[in-house]
């Protein structure tokens, strides 16, 4: 009888078999890194704001401290963002009529508040409390960053869940001298080791209940 | 939780968006509200209304109905949250408010007109919780369900939101145009023709004003509606003491009480505090402990009833024959009338009663004659416990008034009154049958209404001008022992509706008045320090009345006992214990709480004896018709033990004909039945079974505790010889575990309820509802079985079906230590923590439900549908009710009670930032908080000083379902009643 | 076009044995044999050695069991330990129960695809397929093949042995 | 009687008939001259497909409160549907492994789509855990993948260990079933007279030609295969029933029930065997592969499976009574008595009275009782799932929530979908597939004639 398939036929075949083989692999190694990559998290992506506020300028160059405008850091959940007043106390002396500022003037004038665009989000899940990271020695730019060489802000790390993880289950290497949370470019001093052991005991931190389920989600 | 509200008017953008809305808008606004023609619709949504109109979704079957009014409309703050990707700060930050960390102010809420002292958590300006206020006396840190609802109620969209003129929106300009006129033509006639039509209050500062008022109009008639009001009180009172005086009673004090059909705990301004005193008696711990005793004689079941140590069930009309057998008896002069209660109950009451002496207690029921009240006061006086159990005060700040209802109406018969104001009353729904309101006012010149919803009346009315909410306004009341407390607002009115107070201004013809102003006028005498201390207290220090002395008019004042002689039904009006008078009939929450002894929701039922039921063979649900006088109303029967027979009890509240949340329920309206002589109670009416059934939605099927010991109770005797009866006749708990135990070195939350104090008044289930954003899911999920309350009140029947014990249980999360749900979900969503709680991770949840059916308690909720949004753009409106702090559960998700863990992490990281461990007694779960009788206790079970721990090492300590080594945290301590030994010992053993 | 075997057909099972049996004791090694279904023994005949696939698949069966516990173990002692239900860490019965399953799929799987890659499977093109005569589809033919590359293989001579052993036709197998 | 004993060996005489099976067999499937009745039944089928897909959506966008569950009984169609499913699959798998092991001859004719009956049946049985789930589109959080949330599955629960048995059951039962095909493919590849034929059939074939080195390990593969088939298949149903006994819930929590699932699976599962088998066999009239024989045995079968299911009936009031729980014996007076009491009784009389037929062999070979038996008997197996899954937490330990489901219309759409979208499967399978195995049915004859 004649063949059905022609001499060729065997090479596909086992290419074909081959080829699924890899394709799967490459699917698996995707699956894997894409959600970490940037193009999910969003780490490194500037926001376009309505006013292009610089974190560069205000805290690097001028050296503004963050609870000037995040006044709520130290004490409720949320860090609070300035209120169209608090940066008007500065313009209206400075760049009173520079164009970059006119939202700004017009939200003062209006009453209608600046609709920022979020940088640093979780889901409505997730609850975050600042004050109990300042209070325990987690430093402003260990979440957020060197936030005083972002000319636009951006998010510094993926803020998904095995990355807050990593540090609820072993805070120590994150940890300063809590009157330092707020510096940048914290340069640690060469006993770090011996402080921040120290530091566990002396904040009573116990990571062994910082992996409940209910410390972020209730 | 993120975004940051600004307390402002809605954005003009939201106009535009609306527009594009209408076309498909209006239509359902329509279905939504029949009265709306599309025209006034325009005006009022464009007016009032953007954010809330471009929210609505595009068919409204009852359900998404529910979730835009379950909690209703949106701030322009919500307008913030709404694109979740932004974020909104202030533009001019209020002072000291931070955002994300809640404010507590202290502030009024009204019932039937007295104060109850409150304390309103307010996230960024949005009021989301109500919680007692510990330093008034009426609230003593305690709340009710109503209570509960006041932060839903402020947010109801259905609320009125602009003037009405005839039914259609005007601008606030106009209506005071026209109050301008009639304040100039009250002022030419001197107030002739016109009245005003006040509900019941006792704000000091309405009443200097109606007297202003009087003073300005010496002709203006005031007359007051109140279709709660009960006479009977004062009537004796003028009787016996020549001047209408206000009983307080001083249950601290009391030994012995008899009710005579007087339902202390779960009716009037005082309910809160009796209940604490009342309970605070009933606290044994240890053998030697000693307990009140409670006799009821009631004409409907009642919790009161079901606390008591020895209860009667008496038909209305037969309540006088037993005062009058107690007067007959404590007067020496025995038997001079047959009694009709068994002799030997009568005889151990007052044997009890005499022994008891000062510290006896007799309390009439309010709806009850004046002869029963007279027949009570001398009683007391009797045993000499005026002074001691019972206090007379002048009643406070009663505003004088020319009559009621019916005097009006008679006055507008005879022309002598064209113009009518009606303040906040609804007569057009609540008058009684007899009076025909509806065209008596139609023949008025002016009728001016002034409320918070488009009720009846309003759409009647010529004019309707908005109310503010209490949460919007300034005013001040005063409780029911007198003491004044401020009414301060918590947000700007939603609808720039008015206080009470800016309309009696109006009236006086002062239209620039301001309510703080008016209310400061009154309160002249405090300085700026006490004024500030009196608000942030929530009580004026030291204002409470003064008890009066008083002397006793011989043989009751002349009052005789009329025996009744009607043959037929008894009818009993009660006002719904969570919507009175139909008031809160809008408030999802209250409608779908279940009420306390027949556990229905989302309607009434005509309630009546099995006996009753089995002679007119109907069984629940069967549908009667029953006829009083002229009129007559169709009801589905709720077979009720415990009801007095040839009686049936009739509620009040139901069978709105408007309001979009009150029009879901089911039910009748009792008002039609209720005629001016009989409020509460009417003899001789004839009942007949209709044909078909009536759906009546309860969340409860089974009564019996089928021989099982999950409430354990015995006498106090029976405590006395057995303090371990709960150990008693019961399988016991399994000391070995094939599982090494986890220990909990930290913290190990643990609760406490104390079965003998619970009175099952379901305050804790609303406030639960309230601070844990609990969906409400309308009338057809209820009798599907998916409604969502975390934590239920168990109502169990035990002994003879005609003359049962009453049983309540609450039942929240036991927090197993050796959890059956956890151990088989499949995905980790239910799982332990390091205190012993039994987490629930809703966003981990796939709803395999496997730990529902696990569940031994079946305490797990599952969001069967889409009960409230997760999605922030949809979910728009509820979020201004919702508390921050609690994740909004999506469908197909499993939700419990988590022993209110925000509260618990709030406390913990406050704690730790002070770097120092939670102290006892600082973390409360709503709950705990709400429960007037302080039956719930909760805190660390690892303190040895803990409240918990002591409650815990009570001998009658007790596990549910302990045989199965589930390890709860939560735990019972067993129910004691303190029933006379002389009378047939109920409750012996230790099982239903 | 080459040669690549001579193609005898036999009318049944028998026949094709024996002329197996009688081939391989004249030395030929290259053979192979073709029918509708198994014929018990023919393997064996043509020189197969004893098949290793039952430890293939008893490997796969360990292997399934040992990375799927092994990977619980991980995940519930080291990776992300919690408390489920007051229960220990290593709740091993109930982890059996998984590894059991995977066993039984680990082991399914090896023996799939080592008979497939041990048969050689999948080869679409066979030089058998040329023979006219050889048919699979029509039940009750039986084959025997004899390669060119057998090193007793003369094409005459072969084909006579063939024919004598009763073959219904004998033909050659182009490559 | 003799005339049925004589044509159920009619077609295994002599050698001469080995094209003529093979070609009658692959004739239904390469002619594709189907009976019209084939057709309108299939059209009949494929309606009900359409209902399963819309309840199914319908399912998805409204949410599972769409049905009957509730609490307290949060457990209801979806799960005894899962069961009912997984129970028929197991009859293919026991007569292809099983009784292969056993070398029972009989089995060659109706093995093939026995097995394919298994896998219709996991396929449809599958389906329902991840409809029964609040959150279906998250049904991959049950399998350890790595994701950025660092979390797990469960691995105590027994739904974990029901989706590893569920996939491992299907995967072994398609290899199984694809490796019994394989000689047969190449049978269809060379027979089939178009070119799309043959390279459809070539193509799955892999180029198998009936060397006797492959048959030689295919033999030892597929025998090995049946060895891991019968433990898993016996585990399968375990574990199903594990989901069950693991809970305290009254009602659920017996050790009685992994072996008697089992037995249950096989009743269900034969009565399935038999609602196909005894349709197919009259309308290819292949009466003479698929024999009374085998209908004989498969009914021997059932009542073997269904007494021992009666003992497990037995068994459980018995030790409810004799644990003595008051909650236990609660719960099976209410299931005898309480509202479910009609189903309960309707279920006896289907699994244990209606079963009794089986007894008579006269029974056994009159094959319009013998289907009308087995359809009673599906029915009767689908209500023991039922009652078992609502009866246990609808009266569990606290009367105060006590409660019944109210089925919906979705509750029913799904079921009959199912029934209908399996059946559809078949037929496709029937059309483009050899339903009788040729080879082994060749082999049958080939061994008879070597008796003769």
């Amino acid at each position: 009888m004649p063949q059905v398939f022609s001499k060729s036929a065997n090479g596909v075949a086992r290419f074909v078999v081959w080829a699924t083989c890899a394709a799967l692999l490459l699917a698996i190694v995707i699956g894997i890194a894409l959600p970490r990559s940037g193009f999910v998290t969003g780490v490194g992506q500037a926001v376009a704001q309505p006013v292009p506020f610089s974190h560069k300028h205000h805290v690097g160059q001028l050296g503004l401290d963050c609870r000037y405008c995040h006044n709520g850091v130290e004490t409720s959940s949320s860090a609070g963002l300035p209120a169209t007043e608090v940066c008007m106390t500065c313009h209206s002396q400075l760049f009173t009529n520079a164009d970059m500022l006119a939202p700004v003037r017009a939200s003062l004038a209006s009453g209608h508040p600046l609709e920022w665009q979020r940088v640093n989000s979780v889901p409505d899940f997730v609850y975050f409390n600042h004050s109990i990271h300042i209070a325990k020695g987690v430093a402003c730019e260990t979440c957020h960053g060197e936030v005083d060489d972002m000319p636009l802000t951006a998010r510094a790390h993926s803020l998904n869940m095995g990355w807050c993880l990593d540090c609820h289950r072993d805070p120590q290497p994150n940890l300063r001298p809590p009157q330092d949370v707020f510096l940048m470019h914290w340069k640690p001093p060469d006993d770090i080791a011996r402080i921040r052991r120290s530091l566990i005991s002396l904040l009573d931190i116990h990571p062994e209940t910082m992996t409940d389920c209910y410390v972020c989600h209730r | 939780m993120s975004a940051i509200a600004d307390i402002r008017p809605i954005p003009t953008a939201g106009i535009a968006a609306l527009r594009e809305q209408l076309s498909s808008g209006h239509d359902m606004w329509r279905s939504l509200d029949e009265i709306a023609r599309t025209a006034e619709f325009l005006r009022f949504v464009e007016a009032e209304f953007p954010a809330l109109a471009d929210r609505l979704p595009s068919r409204l079957d009852r359900r998404t109905m529910l979730k835009v009014m379950g909690a209703s409309l949106s701030l322009a703050g919500l307008t913030a949250c709404s694109k979740a990707r932004s974020i909104v700060p202030y533009v001019r930050q209020p002072e000291n408010v931070v955002p994300g960390k809640p404010r507590y102010y202290a502030t009024t809420l009204s019932s039937d007109g007295f104060g109850i002292g409150a304390v309103v958590e307010s996230h960024e300006g949005r009021p989301t919780k109500v919680e007692g206020n510990p330093d008034h006396p009426a609230s003593r840190g305690a709340t009710d369900a109503i209570m509960q609802a006041a932060v839903l109620t402020l947010f109801d969209p259905d609320r009125s939101r602009t003037p009405l003129k005839d039914g259609e929106p005007a601008a606030y300009g106009d209506f005071l145009g026209d109050m301008a006129a009639l304040a100039s033509r009250l002022a030419g006639s001197g107030g002739l023709g016109a009245a005003v039509l006040m509900e019941a209050t006792t704000s000091p500062t309405a009443k200097v004003q109606v007297e202003a008022l009087r003073a300005q109009y010496p002709r203006l008639k005031i007359f007051r509606h109140d279709p709660l009001a009960t006479t009977a009180g004062a009537q004796a009172s003028m009787a016996l003491f020549g001047k209408a005086l206000m009983p307080v009673y001083r249950f601290d004090r009391a030994e012995t009480i008899f009710s005579l059909d007087a339902d202390f705990l779960g009716e009037g301004p005082g309910r809160l505090a009796y209940a604490r005193d009342f309970a605070a008696r009933r606290r044994v711990r240890a053998p030697n402990d000693s307990m009140n005793r409670l006799y009821a004689v009631e004409s409907t079941p009642t919790i009161t009833g079901a606390a008591a140590d020895h209860r009667l069930a008496m038909r209305p009309s037969e309540i006088e024959a037993v005062a009058a057998a107690l007067d007959a008896v404590l007067g020496d002069q025995a038997n001079s009338t047959p009694s009709i209660v068994d002799p030997a109950w009568m005889a151990a009451l007052t044997q009890d009663l005499r022994a008891a002496g000062a510290k006896a207690l007799v309390v009439p029921g309010s709806h009850q004659s004046a002869f029963v009240h007279a027949c009570a006061l001398a009683a007391n006086a009797k045993l000499g416990s005026v002074g001691s159990t019972v206090e007379f005060i002048e009643s406070p700040d009663e505003v004088r008034s020319d009559g009621d209802l019916a005097a009006l109406c008679s006055a507008i018969a005879d022309h002598s009154v064209d113009t009518v104001v009606v303040l906040g009353a609804n007569p057009l729904h609540t008058a009684p049958s007899d009076l025909d309101v509806h065209n008596l006012f139609s023949e008025l010149k002016l009728l001016l209404h002034f409320g918070l919803y488009r009720d009846e009346t309003a759409l009647h009315a010529h004019w309707h001008a908005p109310a503010a909410h209490e949460l919007e306004s300034w005013s001040d009341s005063r409780a029911y022992d007198g003491t004044a407390s401020i009414v301060q607002p918590l947000i700007e009115p939603l609808f720039g509706g008015k206080t009470i107070h800016e309309i009696l201004a109006a009236l006086s013809g002062r239209f620039d008045a301001d309510a703080l102003a008016l209310v400061r006028q009154t309160w002249k005498a405090l300085d700026d320090t006490a004024w500030r201390k009196a608000l942030r207290d929530g009580v004026v220090p030291d204002s409470a009345s003064k008890p009066v002395p008083i002397t006793m008019a011989p043989d009751l004042g002349g009052l005789q006992h009329h025996p009744v002689t009607a043959n037929g039904f008894d009818i009993r009006f009660v006002a719904d214990p969570w919507l009175r008078d139909g008031r809160y009939a809008n408030a999802s929450w209250l409608q779908e709480l279940p009420r306390p002894l027949t556990k229905l929701v989302w309607g009434n039922a005509a309630l009546m004896s099995p006996a009753s039921a089995e002679r007119l063979k109907l069984e629940n649900g069967g549908i009667i018709n029953i006829a009083q006088g002229t009129s007559n109303i169709d009801a589905p029967i709720w077979i009720t033990p415990g009801h007095p027979d040839d009686t049936v009890t009739l509620s009040l509240g139901f069978g709105r004909k408007i309001g979009s949340v009150a029009t879901l329920a089911h039910g009748y309206d009792a008002f039609r039945l209720r005629t001016s002589g009989a409020n509460w109670v009417a003899a001789g009416a004839t009942i007949v079974a209709r044909e078909g059934k009536a759906e009546v939605i309860t969340t409860q099927h089974h009564q019996a505790m089928e021989g099982r010991a999950i409430i354990r109770h015995t006498s106090l005797d029976g405590f006395r010889e057995n303090p371990g009866f709960v150990r008693e006749g019961v399988p016991r708990m399994p000391t070995e575990s094939l599982y090494p135990d986890w220990n909990y070195d930290e913290e190990a939350w643990a609760m406490a309820i104390d079965l003998s104090a619970c009175i099952g008044c379901m305050a804790c289930v609303s406030a639960c509802q309230s601070e844990n954003n609990i969906a409400t899911v309308g009338p057809d999920e209820c009798a599907r079985g998916h409604e969502m309350h975390w934590l239920r009140i168990d109502r169990y029947y035990s002994g003879p079906i005609d003359t049962p014990d009453l049983f309540f249980q609450p039942v929240p999360c036991m927090h197993c230590e050796k959890a059956p749900c956890e151990v088989v979900c499949p995905v980790n969503a239910t799982v332990h923590t390091h205190d012993g709680l039994n987490a629930q991770v809703y966003n981990r949840c796939i709803g395999t439900r496997y730990c529902s059916q696990n569940c031994p308690y079946k305490v797990r909720r599952f969001n069967f549908l889409d009960h409230q949004s997760f999605d922030k753009d949809e979910a728009g409106p509820e979020q201004a009710v919702h508390n921050p702090n609690v994740t909004v559960r999506s469908r197909g998700v499993m939700e419990k009670c988590t022993y209110c863990v925000q509260r618990i992490s709030a406390r913990r990281i406050q704690a730790q930032i002070e770097n120092r461990d939670i102290v006892d007694g600082e973390v409360v779960t709503a709950c705990q908080q709400a429960c007037p009788t302080r039956a719930i206790t909760f805190g660390d079970q690892n303190k040895r000083a803990a409240k918990v721990v002591q409650e815990k090492s009570a001998p009658h300590n007790y596990a549910l379902l302990e045989e199965l080594n589930t390890r709860p945290r939560t735990t019972y301590l067993g129910k004691i009643r303190n029933s006379n030994p002389k009378l047939a010992q109920l409750g012996e053993k230790t099982d239903g | 076009m080459s040669l690549h075997g001579i193609i005898a057909v036999f009318a049944d099972p028998e026949a094709l044995t024996e002329a197996a049996c009688t081939m391989r004791a004249r030395g030929y090694r290259r053979m192979d044999a073709f029918s509708p279904f198994s014929v018990r023994g023919l393997a064996e005949i043509l020189g197969m050695p004893k098949s290793r696939l039952p430890w293939v698949v008893l490997g796969g069966g360990i292997l399934g069991a040992v990375l799927v516990y092994a990977l619980i173990l991980y995940s519930v002692e080291i990776d992300y330990p919690v408390n489920v239900g007051g229960r220990p860490l290593h709740s091993w019965p109930a982890f059996a129960v998984i590894a059991f399953e995977a066993a039984i799929l680990g082991a399914a799987l090896a023996g799939f695809v080592g008979m497939l890659s041990a048969n050689r499977l999948p080869r679409y093109y066979h030089p058998v397929f040329n023979a006219g005569s050889f048919s699979y589809a029509r039940g009750g033919k039986f084959y025997l093949f004899i390669e060119a590359a057998d090193p007793k293989f003369r094409k005459g001579v072969t084909k006579g042995q063939l024919t004598r052993l009763g073959a219904q036709s004998v033909e050659e197998v182009e490559a | 009687m003799a005339e049925a004993a004589a044509r159920s060996t009619a077609v295994l005489r002599g050698r001469h008939d080995f094209p003529e099976i093979s070609g009658r067999i692959g004739a239904i499937v390469l002619d594709g001259r189907l009976p019209r009745h084939f057709w309108t039944a299939f059209f009949f089928c494929f309606l009900l497909v359409l209902v399963f897909l819309y309840s199914i959506t319908y399912l998805i966008s409204v949410g599972v409160g769409a049905y009957g569950i509730d609490i307290p009984v949060a457990w209801g169609t979806m799960i005894s549907n899962f069961v009912w499913w997984i129970g028929i699959g197991h009859a293919g798998t026991l007569i292809s492994a099983v009784l292969l092991l056993l070398r029972q001859p009989w089995r060659a004719s109706i093995n093939r789509f026995a097995e394919a009956m298994t896998l219709f049946a996991v396929a449809m049985a599958g389906l329902f855990p991840i409809l029964h789930l609040g959150r279906p589109w998250f049904f991959y959080w049950l399998l350890p993948l790595p994701n950025t949330h660092m979390h797990w599955p469960q691995w105590r629960s027994p739904l974990v260990w029901d989706f590893a048995a569920i996939s491992t059951y299907a995967t072994v039962s398609l290899l199984f079933w694809y490796m019994g095909l394989l000689p047969d493919l190449a049978v269809l590849r060379d027979r089939a007279k178009s070119r799309a034929g043959q390279l459809f059939y070539g193509i799955l074939a892999l180029g198998w030609r009936g060397s006797a080195f492959h048959w030689a390990r295919y033999q030892t593969v597929y025998f090995l295969m049946a060895a891991l088939a019968t433990p898993l298949v016996v585990s399968v149903h375990s574990i199903v029933a594990l989901d069950f006994t693991f809970a305290i819930t009254p009602g659920y929590h017996s050790t009685i029930f992994p072996p008697y699932f089992v037995a249950g699976a096989l009743l269900s599962g034969f009565a399935m065997v038999l609602t196909i088998a005894i349709p197919l066999r009259w309308a290819f009239s292949v009466e003479d592969l698929i024999t009374l024989k085998h209908m004989d045995n498969a009914g021997k079968l059932m009542i073997a499976a269904g007494m021992i299911v009666i003992y497990g009936y037995a068994s459980e009031a018995f030790f409810a009574w004799y644990s003595g729980e008051p909650y236990e014996r609660a719960m099976m007076w209410q299931r005898a008595f309480g509202p479910y009491a009609p189903l309960f009784w309707v279920m006896l009389a289907c699994n244990c009275g209606a079963l009794q037929l089986l007894w008579f062999r006269r029974v056994r070979l009159n094959m319009p009782l013998l289907f009308a038996i087995a359809l009673v008997i599906n029915i009767g197996m689908w209500l023991e799932r039922y009652i078992i899954v609502v009866t246990g937490p609808s009266r569990d330990y606290l009367p105060s929530s006590w409660g019944e489901q109210s089925l919906t219309w979705l509750d029913f759409g799904i079921l009959f979908g199912s029934v209908g979208t399996f059946f559809a499967l078949v037929f496709l399978f029937i059309r483009i597939l050899p339903a009788i195995t040729i080879f082994e049915v060749e082999e049958l004859a080939e061994e008879k004639a070597q008796a003769t």
